[in-house]
């Protein structure tokens, strides 16, 4: 079996006494898609900025591709391929919408903090950043303060600047979050779309999406994960139906 | 000997003063974010009022009153001014604040003119408390040790024991929260900014009669309350108490001995130059500790930040 | 108030061509010196006796030339060398050729220099630098050129002349030196130094201290080492609120001798001073106001106080630049020529009435004069300053203070 | 007032636009003409030294907002980096002259540059890990720690008097020895050229634009893989550059440096300047250099209580205007483009011209009451707006009241008319 995209290992995390994070094992593979559900205050979140450096870990370690991330900063994870997005709209809400994609192409064509290019005379720049605006249905707003658009434009938004890096592991933290039914589908088809053939690590709610989306599935409860696996037989687990499922299914229906 | 227990009393006037002012700063600053650059302005202002009722009233009637008209131009600030600012940001907020220090300079000098007022001690004051080895301490600065520390106690009382205290402390950490929860925040602000500039009022009363009553002297304490509350940690009473006193020690010593810079050079090794008139660094061999004694807070503030951003008591990060 | 004539026009950079092609009747002198800002009281009460003197010297007696007006023009250089370059410009533009400038070494420094380079890249627009107050021995020394003259005495001979007085003072046996730390406080220290130890060998310096200029706000710690060493007197050089502070610190905490100063009356600080002060400051200074040198000088301080009764004379050689000025451009017989002008003021003997005779050292442009030191008192007052009932008694003189006192300046004339 | 145009001063959206990044020459090559052109209409010598000192303001206000407008950066101590140019250039000044060194003055501010940006990388090295309140206070303690220094450590700053130099002294530069005033004028105005163009591309560059990102939403950078604090070291270093180059020129025209061009006075005023033109836009700190630089020189010249008059403009701006005379100005482009600011001119006449009268009735009142406190005894004569009348008699008074109430009434009866002219100017459609 090849390296895992990404690997955790005995991971814990304690905000003073409290342990939001009780040790935590998962490996994923490359190019799968995997969710991580779980009720309300579960450490889904949580357990995101540990894995993208937002907090340090108590102990356990993240390897990426096999490399351990420990001790790194977040924008040095990023450079190593992982991307993410946040629970809330987290854009450049001041800067247009082409501007809010172009930023997040600049370091990896490689301008790093240059100072003697300019940014309007780059065509891989403006046509990178024009073909992830056209994914992501946005090229008409193109020129609009990012902060005007409508929600699930944001989000939408938001989902562009993840993937224009072009980091082949990407996690979002629950991309449909707040979005009505037809939203849902549209960013539904947009994360099928644009995670083509990359890793795709997401926190999400809405189990029609996870169980449209995902090829395995994570249920965490209480900091731990007590189910990995397809999305039948987590649906079939009875621990995860007692703990969770079963109300959330009920609720939908 | 006789002389540190003097510079001690003399470095706890100056630092309980510097408290009165930084406390009301910290409540301001940690609670709406608003650096007043103008907090030493209301200072002024309280001076200059107590000044002007003492001369129709006596001083006892200035330090009731001036503080209290001080609080409520205060309150008008906040009512008028920075609420209508806070809309546009924090940077806005602190050029408002800013302007505003300007303008109340300008307008001291239309109504009173330029020169120094003759504001003094009150007669029942004006005498020696005691003496130690021939320092005489006036009572006036046992009157204000007293007055600061009764206010310390007071704010302390009114933060820890009152319901609106917990409001206000539950709105230092989580402002938000506090809206929520159904609070009228603007109330408290308002509030909050009016008692804190009445605090710097009562220190203008109080410090007028010793360190002068002129124009320029809310630019000689500007930016060292600042510097106190951002040492002692924003938000933190304690905090803000510590620092003053620290500060206020800090420079006393600094001032009453001579400590030489070459002296600190020679004991860590290293040995005077033979030709000090041609070396480029001998000013920084003459330098003596009374010459630096008032930017020592400014080292210490940015050492602080360097290695402690949170400042010695405080929770957040500034 | 001739400042406000143009308030509201409607370009201003035009507005300062449209001034530089005034009508050139009167004599201008330009004045620049702050009239905002923390040091404005000082500059506004000097404008005032420039003004009073141009027009109750010159003006009133006739003018000069037969029947020339002076004209004071004040520019606010708001106490920075920057502005000050500006309004020197704006003043040369508006065909003035006499500047006069006396608050702070510093700005002193800039406009002597600013003069000099003008003067040498502009021969047809030189003009004449009258330094009324600042007293940075450098300007008459290394630092000297022809065209600044300074009519205060330096702060090396008003040290030269305190230290005579203080000498008589047998008590004394230990002295504290304390001052502002730039150029002015340095130089006052030096050289109290330096006569202390020449004319009275005996007596003990117990400290020797500067604290940072405009910066303290209690002067407590200084006063508490200053009575713990023991000190019979005090010498600084401090002024404007660190003066005040100082003086009003070490009376409250205990010092009984007296404080031996430059700048410490009028502005406000001799009525802040009051009743604490009294016999124990002591200052050297120029001019007989308490008593009052001539009766000329009376009727001039009365039609003074007449005009501005919360100002004082407390600059009373201001006269004596104007008088001077007057007698050296009747004598020229031109007041557009400053080299002719400054020919005259070169080596000028003039009787002041304010007592005494001035003497302009032609070597380096410095006047030479009768010091006085006085005390702040408010016995046998005739004079008192900020309607305080305080004011300066003199007590001792020296005449012609400093007159064979050396000068490293090398005089460049054109 | 519409949403977006009262929007918080340090929103860019409107200013640089990704899709019209193509350089617009013209604004520069006007601005140029200007340039060239401004001393054949001011031609005394004053109005250069003014027009020198407006444009090394400008200067150092863009370099200012390289840091405030562009990078988020609230600087207390800005003035060092220029001044401490400033020094290193006139120590360099006074070494061409003493040792008759071979060198072109206009080169001289291009060392002070250097100079200030060494420095900057210096004190950028440990202040940018932080954008907030950390930054301000260690900028604001750097900031006094200098100013101290500059009175203490006398062979580098020379105390009290500073340092000077004779800029006549270098290479002649193509026959031209700066020995005056017009000569300075265009070496400084090649220099401003040269520096605001370079300041304007450095926005347009990757590091230029992520240090916007970074402004706005410094974490969301972190995960676009910048490092947060080194984009704003880079623009810390770049605006130490540019304000070193300001104190080059300094150095150049005023021929001395002292302590003023280090104190936390000259920090202020350049935050105030940047301010009162505007963050929001790279062109407002031009418009605030040359607005603050007229108001304090030419204000100053005709009254003492200029500085009431502009900080209560200060505080009037922050209120009213926080986007400052920039923002203002940009306030019309919708309307503009709409076609419909015409319809504005008749209703601002409306209002704005009795509202300006009754301002100057009222400055007329504050005038008079200093002249009637402050004034000398018998010296009732007063001279303003060109009519000379006595302060102590009733009559000006009741003429200057009645201005300012007039002016003021007409202006608060015609402003509901003018906000309706401004909504409908900025509604699109319906008759232009």
């Amino acid at each position: 079996m090849s390296t895992p995209a990404l690997e955790l290992k005995g991971l814990k995390k304690s905000f003073g006494k409290a342990e939001i994070i009780r040790g935590i094992d998962l490996s994923i593979g490359k190019a799968e898609r995997h969710a991580i559900i779980g009720p309300n205050g579960a450490g889904k979140s949580t357990l995101f900025n540990l894995i993208t450096a937002r907090f340090p870990p108590t102990s356990g370690t993240v390897k990426l591709h096999g490399e351990d991330l420990a001790g790194l900063e977040p924008y040095q994870i990023n450079r190593k391929g992982l991307s993410r997005s946040f629970q809330i709209t987290n854009i450049f809400p001041a800067m247009t919408v082409f501007e809010n994609v172009r930023c997040a192409l600049l370091w990896a064509q490689g301008y790093r903090y240059s100072f003697w290019h300019l940014v309007a005379r780059s065509h891989s720049l403006t046509e990178g950043a024009e073909a992830i605006l056209d994914q992501i249905n946005l090229l008409e707003r193109r020129n609009l303060p990012a902060g005007t658009l409508s929600y699930a434009e944001q989000r939408a938004l938001e989902i562009g600047i993840t993937i224009a890096g072009g980091a082949d592991v990407i996690m979002l933290d629950e991309p449909t979050a707040g979005m009505s039914h037809s939203e849902t589908d549209y960013i539904t088809d947009l994360v099928l779309k644009v995670t083509e053939g990359k890793t795709l690590i997401m926190v999400e709610h809405d189990m029609g999406v996870v169980f449209g989306l995902a090829d395995r599935i994570s249920v965490l409860v209480y900091g731990e994960i007590i189910a990995t696996n397809t999305p039948e037989l987590v649906r079939a687990d009875p621990k995860v139906q007692e703990a969770y499922l079963g109300a959330a299914l009920e609720a939908e229906h | 000997m006789e002389l540190i227990l003097v510079n001690i009393i003399d470095g706890l006037v100056t630092g309980l003063l510097l408290f009165m002012l930084s406390a009301g700063l910290t409540l301001i600053f940690s609670m709406m974010g608003v650096l007043n650059f103008a907090h030493a302005s209301f200072y002024m202002l309280g001076a200059y009022f107590a000044y002007q009722i003492s001369v129709a009233l006596g001083f006892w009637m200035g330090l009731l009153l001036a503080p209290l008209i001080v609080g409520v131009l205060g309150a008008g600030v906040e009512r008028y001014g920075l609420r209508r600012v806070h809309q546009y940001g924090h940077v806005p907020e602190l050029i408002f604040t800013f302007g505003l220090a300007l303008l109340i300079e300008e307008l001291v000098q239309f109504l009173w003119g330029k020169n120094q007022m003759p504001y003094d001690v009150p007669e029942v004051l004006n005498f020696t408390a005691f003496a130690i080895a021939g320092n005489s301490i006036p009572a006036y600065k046992i009157f204000m040790i007293f007055i600061s520390i009764s206010i310390f106690i007071g704010l302390l009382y009114v933060l820890t024991k009152t319901r609106v205290g917990m409001i206000i402390q539950a709105a230092l950490s989580y402002p938000r929260t506090v809206e929520s929860l159904g609070h009228n925040v603007p109330l408290i602000f308002m509030g909050v900014f009016g008692v804190g500039t009445a605090l710097a009022g009562v220190a203008g009363v109080i410090a007028g009669p010793v360190l002068g009553t002129f124009p320029g002297m809310a630019f000689v304490l500007g930016s060292i309350v600042f510097v106190t509350i951002v040492i002692g940690g924003l938000g933190s009473l304690w905090g803000a108490l510590v620092a003053s006193l620290l500060i206020g020690w800090i420079t006393t010593f600094a001032k009453s001995y001579n400590i030489l810079m070459s002296d600190i050079l020679n004991g860590i090794g290293i040995s005077t130059p033979e030709n000090m008139s041609e070396n480029i660094f001998r000013d920084l061999w003459s330098i003596t500790s009374p010459q630096i004694a008032d930017i020592l807070p400014y080292i210490l503030m940015v050492l602080i930040l360097i290695f402690r951003p949170a400042g010695l008591f405080g929770k957040r990060e500034s | 108030m001739k400042k406000f004539t143009k308030l509201g026009a409607a370009s201003a950079l035009s507005l300062i061509i449209g001034a530089s092609a005034a009508f050139a009747e009167n004599i201008k002198i330009a004045f620049i010196d702050p009239l905002s800002g923390p040091f404005a009281s000082t500059g506004t009460n000097g404008s005032h006796q420039f003004e009073f003197a141009a027009d109750y010297m010159v003006n009133q007696k006739g003018g000069v030339l037969g029947g020339t007006n002076f004209e004071v023009v004040s520019f606010d250089n708001k106490m920075s060398p920057k502005e000050s370059l500006i309004q020197l410009q704006v003043a040369i533009d508006q065909g003035i050729r006499y500047v006069v400038q006396g608050n702070s070494s510093g700005v002193a420094n800039a406009i002597t220099e600013a003069v000099e380079k003008h003067n040498k890249r502009n021969p047809d627009s030189r003009v004449l630098f009258l330094n009324y107050a600042a007293v940075d021995p450098a300007l008459t020394n290394d630092k000297c050129n022809f065209w600044h003259f300074r009519f205060d005495a330096n702060a090396d001979i008003k040290m030269d002349a305190l230290t005579d007085v203080m000498a008589q003072d047998e008590t004394m046996k230990k002295v504290y030196i304390i001052g502002q730390d730039y150029s002015f406080g340095k130089a006052v220290a030096a050289s109290a130094v330096e006569n202390l130890s020449a004319k009275r060998p005996d007596v003990e310096i117990v400290g020797n201290e500067l604290h940072p200029i405009g910066k303290v706000k209690d002067f407590t710690p200084y006063s508490r080492k200053i009575v713990a060493s023991g000190a019979d007197a005090i010498i600084t050089g401090n002024w404007g609120a660190d003066m005040l502070g100082l003086g009003k610190s070490v009376i409250e905490n205990g010092f009984d001798g007296p404080i031996y100063t430059y700048y410490a009356a009028g502005s406000g600080m001799t009525a802040a001073f009051g009743e604490s002060a009294k016999g124990r400051v002591r200052l050297i200074s120029q001019g007989g106001i308490n008593p009052i040198a001539t009766e000329e000088a009376r009727a001039t301080y009365k039609a003074f106080k007449e005009k501005y009764p919360d100002g004082n004379i407390d600059q009373s050689r201001i006269f004596n630049v104007i008088g001077m000025l007057k007698t050296a451009i009747e004598a020229a017989g031109t007041a557009d020529d400053v080299v002719a002008v400054a020919n005259e003021l070169e080596g000028m003997e003039y009787d002041s009435m304010w007592g005494g005779k001035l003497f302009m050292r032609p070597q380096d442009h410095q006047l030479i004069q009768d010091m006085n030191v006085g005390v702040h008192t408010d016995e046998n007052i005739e004079f008192d300053y900020d309607n305080s009932g305080y004011g300066v008694l003199t007590e001792s003189t020296v005449e012609m203070a400093a007159m064979d006192s050396p000068t490293t300046c090398k005089m460049k004339r054109p | 007032m519409t949403d977006q145009i009262t929007t918080d001063p340090s929103r860019p959206a409107e200013r640089m636009r990704a899709g019209s990044l193509s350089l617009t020459v013209g604004p520069w090559i006007i601005a140029a003409l200007a340039l060239l052109v401004m001393p054949f209409i001011f031609t005394s010598n004053s109005a250069l030294t003014i027009m020198n000192q407006m444009w090394i303001t400008v200067i150092f206000a863009l370099a200012y907002n390289m840091l405030l407008g562009q990078g988020g950066m609230l600087s207390f101590g800005h003035a060092v980096y220029m001044g401490l140019g400033g020094f290193f250039c006139m120590h360099l000044m006074n070494y061409i002259e003493d040792y008759g060194l071979a060198f072109p003055l206009p080169l001289l501010p291009l060392f002070g540059g250097l100079f200030g940006m060494g420095f900057a990388m210096l004190i950028g090295s440990f202040s940018t890990s932080g954008a907030g309140t950390r930054f301000a206070m260690i900028s604001l303690g750097v900031g006094e720690l200098i100013a101290a220094c500059s009175v203490i450590i006398v062979a580098f700053f020379g105390g009290e008097e500073g340092i000077s130099g004779d800029r006549t002294y270098g290479l002649p530069f193509f026959g031209v020895e700066f020995l005056k005033q017009i000569e300075v004028y265009y070496l400084i105005s090649f220099w401003l050229m040269l520096s605001a163009l370079l300041m304007y591309l450095f926005s347009r560059t990757p590091v230029g634009r992520m240090a916007n990102a970074v402004r706005d939403n410094p974490e969301r950078a972190q995960f676009l893989g910048y490092s947060a604090r080194w984009v704003r070291f880079y623009s810390f270093c770049a605006s130490g550059f540019f304000c070193g180059i300001a104190g080059g020129l300094f150095a150049i025209s005023y021929e001395i440096l002292t302590e003023e061009n280090l104190n936390a006075a000259s920090s202020g005023v350049i935050l105030l300047v940047t301010f009162l033109g505007g963050v929001g836009f790279f062109f407002g700190p031009i418009i605030g250099a040359i607005a603050f630089t007229l108001l304090q020189t030419v204000l100053g010249l005709q009254t003492e209580l200029w500085a009431i008059y502009v900080g209560a403009l200060f505080l009037a701006t922050v209120m009213f205007f926080p986007g400052g005379l920039a923002g203002l100005m940009m306030m019309h482009v919708p309307a503009y483009k709409l076609g419909k600011a015409g319809g504005l001119v008749v209703p601002y006449i409306k209002t704005l011209v009795p509202a300006a009268i009754g301002i100057l009735g009222i400055c007329a009142l504050i005038e008079m009451i200093f002249h009637y406190r402050h004034g000398a005894t018998g010296d009732t004569e007063m001279t303003l707006f060109w009519t000379t009348f006595d302060s102590h008699s009733i009559l000006p008074w009741i003429i200057a009241a009645a201005v300012a109430l007039f002016g003021i009434g007409i202006a608060r009866a015609t402003a509901p008319a003018m906000k309706e002219a401004w909504d409908e100017a900025n509604t699109p459609g319906g008759a232009s």
